[in-house]
């Protein structure tokens, strides 16, 4: 087992950069972080009918993702067990059974082996067909449409493991009473950095907003005066943050779930909708969606701006963004379509807001190639000290401002934890005393 | 990739080829010499500019391959969010654009058609290469179909409507922070 | 690279050189929307159709780089075996192929003459692009030396012999599954 | 000394994956499977003449093969030892000497350093030449115009390298009386997988055929009632298997050698010279031809396909590919030229039944980034515990069928066994003992 | 990039465009088959053939980017030097070219205009791809802009200024022994 | 530590190439090496004023050079401290402060941390900025308007790390009254190859200019007359070898400083110059300045080419060169100019010099993925035994010839006293005692 108890220091906000281009380092987070953890696969949406599929991955694992007959949604590994083919490769479809193209051999939507080519003449049937399924998916678990799985047996349930971060997860996922659903089509694209730094920004990092994002406003208003307005804005609005379990989230105390900052249509929508927004979790709650949001240690999504990714890892120094918008399932056409064109013109390859994110991520990652550089710890202490919880009577670890970075300090402790091999047990032992010495300190 | 009919559809001659040619390659010169405003004038109040996603996808359901106007694009502006992006090229604050990246545009493969209602429906082969800080490579690569408006003054066109899709599915670089 | 002698080479004006671009423009977006049954019209049934090898050898030496007739290719087809490859991208188990490819076809410095027998000899440079399944990247570049035939049908050319050179001597491609 | 005998278990029929991508088994392959092994230089056919030279690789090193005056042929590394330049950089041609081009050292055609430039006044006469020629190739072996050559002084003869691999050897080689010649110019390519997977496929993998390619019947012909015919084919004719020494091949039972699978001019050519080739080796050895070899490690060929290839390694998840086509020395041009064309279509990166080879190998080897994919073992148990020797009265382990997986077996046993670093005295008596314990289990 | 002032800039019609187009080709061609003798030829006495180098700077500093007259460069050759470069590359021993690379040169977005003076000022996109020995590869993009000068004889032009900008600061190639 | 004694044996004139190609290795370089020894920044006259910057790297670590307010020259990491942004991301340019682009930390000209945005509310007024700035480059030196930075605090002075090598450095450095200045932009190009072959022979190598660079004296001059005498001047000429410190030069002995090998212009100003030449460094001086140098480890320039570059590393097969042309401060646009031109189109990527001197390195480094090729020693034995001191007077470890290795020899004993984690005084020591051995025994 690595021993990184140098590497991260949560407790005193310092990281030494090596975490983020070591590649042995790499090779125990899929062991020890991605395949012990729930990982986000699909959404209800993508999945229409029996036999509907889509190739996920979790980390640089490609699982196949199949709506079963029964309604319910298995998930296995896109690998024969023959010889290592990839079943399937269409990147998502409509499927009876999916045939192996190398030697033939046959599996149900199930992932079970079903048919084995020349069983008799060159297996003498004694090959066990039960044995030799691709590896399934242990535990696939359908979080009010979306489905996330684990390859631990051991790990917590998917209520444990979310904790309290289950209210900002429902803040978008069960906002409202038809649900929501994804544009059809994932975007996807390849940034070079490590997987950490998308996580933690959208884990913890609201302080980014008006250095990086400046030019996004500019793009998105035309008058100066008004320019001036939201920049002070940004600089002045009051805010929380939340932490638990290696989640995070922030968000802006605003006054109300409006403007969507989607449009006009969106907007009329929501106001027609208000009632039923508040009624389902709370007006507290429904103010609250308006931030970033990471579930650890990849999924990630921001409220208003109406997307919602997955930062594969791709090698220490390199992530593959699956990005998909969503939107209210019972909106008109027109509401839908204009989500969509502003969750496109804001957050994507092309976004404005998008483009300087992965600016910073790749110059990062390029500097890190630094004999010296991969020497300096960085800072990580916004807000050190300052942890608060249930701030406004909030679930959780909530601190009592946006601009911290309580949130980033739990993800790496989380992720120290996972990658020191401790026990599920264990950790959430070491959690509960952690919480309460912050207590007692604060 | 085309909406008109084809009985609808003729030809054009040399003449009319070599003026969208310079047409499409004036362009060109303006996107990689950063001009934005001027590229922006080329484009009619009424433009759709439109890269759709694409996915991979068996033979039988190529029809799906490409996302459709419900779904998923790395761009859908209109003029209104064309010229956004433009002052945000030009705001010196456009971190991924600041200092700027070099681009070279080759545009091959000009197809044309004229339409009953005389305007043009344009294909074109696309190649563009962009090359950003130190050593970052970026290569961007599929087909253009613009829909061209003759108009009375220099340049004699307008770009009235454009769909680019590339010929890949999962993007090989961080952003597309330049037109296509 | 050509066979014919200069004084029975004559250039083509503008007019022809427009026409023969739009016929190779034509055929490469066949190749590219992948309709292949409509691309095979486009060759005779005569067609030679070759890639040979290449290898690395001294200036000195530079006359036996690419390979004759009798030696190792990429491809040497006639009309009946092209006809057969279609019918295999056509059958859903061309696993190279099943999922497509996404290609696109630079087609460049076209360079036409018109020979003594009417017939025009045509060299071209290209660069394909290709994309296939999630991430993979090849790219096949190099010239074509066409034979064309003027026909009295559309598109007005057929192609009735095709020498294609690639630039590279090993392969840095898992296979060639595409025309070119 | 790697421990790989928890990687592969060919008693059971198990293939851990991670010797397809590991960095570490990779070099270690290099230095006890490569360094150690005969390994395929070059034909007769290529070196006309004195001076007559190919650069050819020896896993990743490259060595100058070059007909000496005397007619033999010297083989040595294309690496100058003053300070490492690539003695000659190109592929092939014809030389009377090699002359680095860096400091102006020069060899003569049998690697030997002749001149050292200013040898009086840089080196005061001093350096002994005989000692810095490059690392001569200690051992060429020609059989029967193919040419091998190994690294390991230790290593056995050749003939007992090959064993009993020589019966399919020859079938090809010294299949008729003016021998075979090689189509002039080497194809090659690259494709980004394991070396082990083509090599075991084309030693073991009958089995592939009819779900691999289909389609290339469907380029092939055009009726689909002969279509229906040739499928059904394929899955009734009888086969035989060989392993031994790490070597394998397959093939059909055929009641004759034609159809050549080349066309009518060869099928002509081969019925006229029918008697000579079962002269040369027998009716049986002479039917036997027709299916799939592969001479450990590297090697290759099909005989009906008249391919012959190497496998070169380019690091774990790459091979470079260089293919010839082979024809009867003594055939009209007619008949070698409809050899060539038809090889060219089948077995090429553009044959229709190349291309289909490349992609299960490269979709094989993507899917192993995956830290589960890595984790999961192959199932190589077809006919196991169905070996048998001698069927027919064919020499060596020949079983009763060609769909079986025992070739696969034997290439990683005797992959496993140099890995382990025994020397090839304890392999023999491995290997002996085994077989005997077949017999007696069988 | 360009000198003269706008007033004194006229389109070329289609066969001006088309002759300067083969012309471009045609050099183009001789490069890639390696005929440098008869590539020398298309270039004045007086040439100056020139490929400044770039750096990264701001978009307010951008004027800065590309170096000028009395800065860095890749080439900076008169016809003299060329004739050198070109005795040179027929030594059989510019260890670098020998054994040659296999080039390809993509020559687009041709635009031409003519000036007061009757000489031609011609802006093109290039794309050239190297490849040598077994596996290496090299690509050059970026923008050439060239005086052409009429003659009285063939090919009818003849070069009397190259300006080269390549689209990369840090030049991710071993060697630029080639010409561009 | 890693024990490099069996790689590298100066004493045997003996070189593994593994020193070239292991990955562990070269992390050590970045380490032992790089981060040890002085290294070149960049020159006055890439500072003209106050604000005025380069970005330049120590090995792989990218530093900010800038000219300060007083005149004096700073440099630092441009990594900055928060979360490891790339400071500042234009090539060169004139800055009044340095802003992070992501959260808009800033820093000084001297790289102090001088602004945090939202100090109070996000920090709590608790970070000390004085902490927080990016690493300083500990030591800067200026030598005669070259500007050398080390991060060992250790090292010995500049001038006692040059050694005897000043007197070379300033035969360039300090050849006129008016100094020189650089021609305005860097020439960057990237090469496949290892650093040392490309420090080695610039510290070593004349022995190659005969072979190598035949075809550049073709393009330099027509007349074949001149061209044979050329060459034979070539191997005819006497010359001499430096080495010290690890440092290496070699120069034929010339009658004069003409013909300058760049023309007319520049040869009649350096006639008109001769007196002061001679006057600043005496005539013998003056007369050396015509051959090639290194300075440990990577900084290397031609005399009468004026061409001067640093071997970036970049990783362990290959280095991104940086090349600057050097011009008499004083002289005129035309000498300035010709000077610019011939160095252009001798020593540049397009150089008629350089091109082939890649070719070599590039090549190397290909064979070198061999195994056995990675086993072969390489020969460093000219003149080895035949070392002289003083040889006309001349400081330090000075041979009667130029076609030597003594000069490579250094620099790798150099290199692997540094490997082994030697401190700089136990180097120095050790060298003593050599220099002494090697007069007894000469
Ligand atoms: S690998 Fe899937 S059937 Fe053989
Ligand atoms: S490397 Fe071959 S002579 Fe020096
Ligand atoms: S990384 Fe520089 S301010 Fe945050
Ligand atoms: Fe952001
Ligand atoms: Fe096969
Ligand atoms: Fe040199």
């Amino acid at each position: 087992m690595l021993d990184v108890s140098e590497l991260v220091q949560p407790e005193n906000g310092l990281i030494h950069p090596s975490i983020y281009t070591d590649p042995e380092i790499y090779q125990a987070e899929l062991e020890q972080v991605f395949a012990r953890s729930w990982l986000f696969l699909a959404h209800d949406s993508q999945l229409p009918k029996p036999g509907s599929f889509v190739q996920a991955y979790m980390a640089e694992d490609p699982v196949l993702v199949v709506r079963q007959r029964d309604g319910s949604v298995k998930a296995f590994l896109n690998q024969c067990r023959h010889r290592g083919m990839r079943i399937c490769r269409s990147d998502e479809g409509v499927a009876r059974a999916f045939t192996c193209t190398y030697h033939g051999w046959a599996y149900n939507l199930a992932g079970e082996l079903v048919n084995v080519p020349m069983q008799e003449r060159a297996y003498h049937n004694e090959i066990d067909k039960s044995n030799w399924g691709p590896r399934r998916v242990p535990r696939v678990h359908n979080h009010k449409g979306f489905y996330f799985g684990t390859w631990d047996e051991d790990a917590p349930s998917f209520e444990e493991y979310l904790g309290d971060m289950v209210w900002k997860l429902d803040a978008m996922a069960d906002r409202y009473d038809e649900g929501i659903s994804l544009v059809p089509g994932a975007t996807k694209w390849v940034i070079d950095c490590n997987w950490k730094f998308a996580a933690e920004q959208f884990a913890s990092d609201m302080y980014h907003v008006p250095s990086s994002h400046t030019s996004a406003l500019v793009a998105l208003v035309e008058d100066p005066q008004i320019l001036a307005e939201l920049h002070e804005l940004n600089l002045t609005v009051p805010g929380r943050q939340f932490s638990g379990n290696g989640h995070g989230a922030g968000f802006a105390l605003r006054p109300d779930i409006l403007p969507s900052q989607s449009g006009p249509e969106f907007d009329a929508w929501l106001d027609a909708h208000r009632e039923e927004i508040y009624r389902r979790g709370g007006e507290q709650r429904a103010l609250a969606a308006n931030g970033h949001n990471t579930v650890f240690p990849n999924f990630s999504w921001l409220d208003i701006n109406n997307t919602m990714r997955v930062w594969h890892p791709r090698g220490p120094g390199q992530i593959e963004v699956w990005a998909w918008t969503f939107v209210p399932q019972g909106a008109p056409e027109e509401v839908r379509n204009e989500i969509r064109t502003s969750t496109i013109r804001s957050f994507s390859p092309a976004g404005v807001f998008e483009t300087d994110d992965g600016e910073n991520w790749t110059e990062i990652q390029q500097v890190l190639r630094g004999h010296m550089a991969r020497k300096s710890l960085f800072n990580a202490q916004m807000g050190l000290g300052h942890e608060k919880q249930g701030t406004d009577g909030m679930p959780g670890r909530v601190t009592d401002d946006m601009y911290t970075e309580m949130a980033a300090r739990g993800m790496y402790q989380r992720w120290a934890d996972l990658m020191s091999g401790l026990s599920w047990q264990q950790i959430a032992e070491l959690d509960r005393n952690r919480q309460q010495q912050e207590v007692h300190t604060a | 990739m085309t909406t008109a009919t084809p009985d609808t559809r003729r030809p054009v001659d040399p003449t009319v080829q070599h003026q969208i040619e310079q047409f499409l390659y004036r362009e060109a010169e303006l996107l990689d010499d950063q001009r934005f405003q001027d590229w922006l004038e080329l484009f009619s109040d009424d433009v759709h500019y439109w890269l759709p996603t694409r996915v991979t996808r068996t033979v039988r359901e190529r029809s799906l391959e490409v996302a459709g106007p419900e779904g998923a694009a790395f761009f859908d502006d209109d003029k209104t969010f064309l010229r956004g992006r433009v002052r945000r090229l030009s705001s010196g604050q456009s971190w991924s654009e600041e200092p700027p990246s070099r681009t070279r545009r080759l545009i091959t493969n000009i197809r044309p058609v004229e339409l009953a209602d005389g305007t043009f429906e344009v294909r074109a082969n696309f190649h563009v290469l962009r090359s950003r800080a130190e050593r970052h490579h970026d290569t961007f690569f599929g087909e253009r179909t613009d829909l061209l408006r003759r108009i009375p003054r220099e340049p004699g066109f307008q770009v009235a409507r454009r769909k680019i899709v590339l010929d890949t599915t999962t993007l090989l670089a961080p952003s597309i922070s330049i037109f296509l």
